[in-house]
């Protein structure tokens, strides 16, 4: 079968055939591959591709697998036509930068004002969780085009804390 | 030796010290909180007590709720582990009242050490060199830019009350020097309920290196060599050594910081097990920091160079024994390094990561110490400092040790939450590392010039297989077994949610 | 150094091996049998090479298979472990022939030590007392009543290619000589394809006291120390310790011993690791045994205690580098233990219960090293040895030791299969074994006084209380929570059928 | 609720009521306790009983489940009358002693013969498995009803080796 994949945000297209654990296997426009894959145990798979043993770590995501082998981690998934369009724009969406509270916490400074523009690893906001005051950088240089949340104010994972464009 | 002991403690602290217990043949009572039920210091004790809510300022900071969990127990004796109350000196003097032994030093000990003022004065007073600083917290930033002016920036800002880089700051001029000071402030005054500041002068890519003491009741105090801590983050010790390379390459070293760290002991009469903390410069002058009058998260690495267990020594000293081996017993063999595996997201500002560990591959054979307080399956709490482990590695040489830890990382998987074990991997194959030519602003030079990997079209085209092999797919070829699986990878998680 | 090494060999050992590789940046290469294909060793290694179906007579045992691996792989060097090939000149022969390194012995020393007769011969010529036994293997059960007759009932019968107790009995009398002659040649015959039986005059009481040998290419050969192997079971080693307690009280054991040792491995040319046997009678004299040309199971407990990687030195001088240390640095800190976890139901005549393992928890923290082949959900195969793995501790007394050992074995649970890892818990606590009054019949009288745990009223509230929290009940108010429950256990062996 | 019980083969009351994961119980004629149980793993039982810490772990069975805790092993059914009356027969059926192949093995050979009174600990019946000879040996000392297997015989496990009454 043929299957459109999204890896690290790049598309690519996995034609697969299977024969018990054994896999003929092509990506992109590559040579075809001959492997054998055992899941050994829960989401952890043991893959032997021409001689070598690879084994990775499998977690599910949102419309995606995260698979992590050999101590790097990559974000796969499978579209289809519709949803690949969204995907690929968010992927290559990469003209603006949000800043996001990985986990609850509590906004102790806000040192920016939006309308600013801001050099990369300039700091933007304090968080503080876990009893540690982190302060939060711009990944990337630009123009700070909003700041959705106020000094004092409690943030729960995930909220957006700044927008860089 | 004591029948029963109480572990004012959770995490991996409080395993470690279970263990010794055990060892010991002394029955074990844990303390936990509402968030820490399922953990494994409650499975792994002999008896457990609740001792309140999540937030450990109604749990495991009421010193009136341990007691009580003791009491009603009939614990004779208290570990309190690192952090919450082990150096306060109230809580010494509360077990002492209600005639619990504190297995630590005296409460006279811990307050005449735990301020770093007074700490400071007792060390100029045994003749041990300190770095220029206040002798007191500052009344306001203004007294803070008077000092720091007087012995020239940079300086740090440093929490009166503090420990672990908590309510610390550099300051570079005058210019930043108000803010930091207001930041400094609130965060020594939520994390010890002291907003007390003081300045000192900071020196220049210096290295950390500390003495571990152990003192008896009967006066006899020994050292069992150094640590190196000099690989820190945001003034954190991520990674420790022992013995420290300088040192080891230096050994009248180890004998003068040993001998000066055992005057200041004595000169406050101390006892049970401690740390003094040095920065050494690039001329190996060494000036006291500070002292820690408690069991330090890196006690392993000593442990595994000396072949002693620091736990059943504080017991044994807590009991009253003497001490069971002089100085000149002391041997320090090989090379120990550890690591503390963290729930943090090294591509996020180190941000905490707490939350469920889905799956956990742990490193075992030759050589490899694993200190844990998770299990799979568990929920690593907000709440509290997110240490999931210790890892630390003995070889018979530091760059054999270096090469079993990156071994024992590479073995070392832990799914669904983030850690640093990543972040280990790349630090220990840096080059200055490897030479160590360490210092403690090393980690955060190595993250400017962290390596970025490069494609891998190999790996890429392993990780689309598996990733189809593991995701549901829309075919009629292969629906029943990629529905399986992807099942398989749900089931995981509903059955966690067994777990709440 | 290689660049990359195959391991002819499955289990424990050979992931223990990959480990070192790793470390010493040298590519590992697994071979695996149908059995095999998702075992421990092939997931860690970096390349893996299928050699046949399960049986090991036809996978594992195939000398042309594995080197036929080894060059398809590009390897350099085989290391063979212990067990299966490593002992088998003809293998160390075809290695050499094809370009191949044996990580062992030469050919010639496997073929002269590897026979226990020769091996006798070779000691005797180097002055080292042996026990009185037959020069060959024996015609027939009337020669070996014979010499039976002549050195005096109890002796013992042994295969002439044998060890590890396979093709060992035990006679009394003429009267059973017959039978066990014909069980013993029918064992050796299945275990080593020869069924020579010779005849030795049994010591009562035993002690079996090995020293560990290591030998460069360039004729310098050391000892490092002895192991106390006398804790076995049917003439296996199950437990076994560095140092002996024996030789701990008596050092000019140690020494005389070691001397014995290396003199016959120099009268060898022998190289790389070995183990020299001796039994040791109640006047502490020694008898030399046989000698094992490969590295010991047990080899953890000396590591412990030396502080060396037995591995690392075994693949430095294959490379032809000369022995990185001298007889005077060898120094023992300490007492290490090790159990052999076997799985098999001490409850049943110790029958081996191979099977899926559902459930796992491993011991570790101060002190702990695991070696293990296995891992939650993996099959043990029915058609190899059932070792499943090695627990060994370290700690500064045999005593302390010992503590750590039931405190490792607590922390260790094996759910799905049956293991002996109760029955050790047993035997550390005898007295007899704590008083270190150790010989190879100690097992056996331990399991003939083998205590019967007394009813526990609590505990068997606890199992009720569990027990009806975990099975399915047909009641209304508990129907969800319990069915569920159920369904988590059954869930456990549903996931594992993916396994297959 | 409550529960009729067989625990290592004897019969048990257990009365039990739950609220959230805090139990009160009674077992048998004993005082009623409080104990807390939380499931910390998929069959990994921490119970809080008068303060102290247990870890139980449980295994599914044929009609039970085996707990094990502290070193000890208990088997315990849930058992309605009809079951109960069939397994307390062979609860109490110490008449007669089986030997029964644990796993697949080769008969070597067989040392006694039906009709024969065998002394407890005496061989049996010679059988060899993952390479080794093992001796089976009377449990109790009885007479052998029945041997119904021969000599070169292959068996798969479960099967009665032998039968002493």
């Amino acid at each position: 079968m043929t299957l459109d994949l999204r890896i690290d945000g790049v598309a690519a297209r996995l034609e697969v055939h299977r024969d018990g654990d054994r896999y003929r296997f092509r990506l992109g426009d590559r040579d075809e591959r001959h492997a054998q894959l055992v899941e050994v145990e829960p989401g952890v798979y043991s893959v032997l591709l021409d001689g070598r043993s690879y084994e990775a770590r499998a977690e599910p995501g949102d419309d995606c697998a995260w698979i992590t082998l050999r101590g790097r981690r990559f974000q796969v998934a499978i579209t289809d036509p519709r949803r690949w369009t969204r995907n690929s724009a968010a992927a290559h969406g990469h003209d603006r930068d949000n800043i996001v509270a990985s986990m609850p916490g509590k906004i102790v400074r806000v040192l920016v004002n939006p309308g600013e523009t801001v050099q990369a690893g300039q700091g933007v906001i304090v968080v503080e969780a876990m009893k540690m005051q982190n302060e939060m950088k711009a990944r990337r240089a630009g123009r700070v085009s909003a700041v959705p949340v106020r000094e004092g104010e409690t943030v729960t994972a995930g909220t957006i804390l700044a927008t860089i464009e | 030796m004591f029948r029963k002991v109480l572990i004012a403690n959770r995490g991996e602290i409080a395993v470690r010290i279970i263990r010794t217990l055990r060892e010991m043949g002394i029955a074990s009572v844990a303390v936990y909180s509402d968030a820490d039920r399922a953990s494994l210091h409650v499975r792994m004790a002999d008896e457990a007590a609740h001792v309140g809510p999540s937030p450990s300022s109604e749990s495991y900071l009421r010193i009136e709720r341990i007691i009580d969990a003791a009491r009603a127990h009939g614990a004779e004796a208290i570990h309190p582990g690192y952090g919450f109350l082990s150096e306060n000196a109230e809580f010494a003097a509360a077990c002492a009242a209600a005639g619990l032994v504190f297995i630590g030093p005296s409460a006279d000990a811990i307050g005449k050490m735990g301020s770093k003022t007074a700490a400071r004065d007792l060390a100029m007073a045994a003749g041990v060199p300190v770095v220029p600083g206040m002798h007191h917290g500052a009344r306001d930033a203004d007294e803070a830019r008077e000092f720091a002016r007087g012995c020239g920036y940079p300086v740090l800002l440093k929490a009166v009350a503090g420990g672990g880089g908590k309510g610390m700051r550099r300051v570079d001029g005058d210019a930043d020097l108000a803010a930091a000071f207001r930041d400094a402030a609130s965060e020594a005054e939520r994390a010890f309920g002291d907003a007390a500041v003081y300045v000192e002068k900071l020196i220049e890519r210096p290295r950390h290196i500390e003495i571990q003491l152990l003192g008896d009741r009967h006066g006899h105090v020994i050292h069992l060599g150094e640590r190196e801590c000099s690989m820190q983050r945001r003034h954190q010790k991520i990674m420790e050594e022992c013995p420290s390379p300088l040192v080891a390459a230096h050994p009248e070293m180890r004998r003068a910081m040993g001998e000066a760290a055992v005057r200041i002991a004595r000169a406050a009469g101390y006892y049970n097990a401690g740390t003094i903390e040095f920065l050494v410069d690039a001329r190996r002058n060494f000036f006291f920091l500070e002292v820690n009058t408690r069991l330090q998260v890196e006690h392993p690495v000593t442990e595994l160079v000396t072949g002693l267990d620091l736990v059943r020594l504080q017991l044994e000293i807590a009991a009253g024994e003497p001490l069971p081996l002089r100085q000149e017993d002391v041997e320090l063999r090989g090379a120990a390094i550890e690591c503390r595996v963290y729930a943090e997201d090294p591509d996020n500002h180190f941000f905490p990561s707490p939350g469920r560990i889905a799956h956990l591959d742990r490193p075992a054979g030759p050589g490899v110490r694993l200190d844990s307080g998770v299990y799979p399956g568990c929920t690593v709490p907000l709440e509290y400092d997110p240490l999931l482990a210790k890892l630390a590695v003995w070889a018979g040489s530091r760059a054999e040790a270096a090469a079993r830890m990156i071994r024992a990382l590479d073995e070392y998987h832990v799914v669904g939450i983030k850690t640093n074990l990543g972040f280990f991997r790349q630090l220990l194959e840096d080059d200055q590392f490897r030479r160590a030519e360490l210092h403690t602003g090393l980690v955060d030079e190595f993250l400017s010039r962290r390596p970025v990997p490069s494609d891998d079209a190999e790996l890429q085209a392993v990780a689309a297989l598996v990733a189809q092999a593991f995701l549901p797919v829309r075919t009629s070829i292969d629906k029943n077994r990629a529905g399986r699986n992807a099942w398989a990878a749900w089931r995981v998680a509903g059955r966690d949610d067994l777990l709440q």
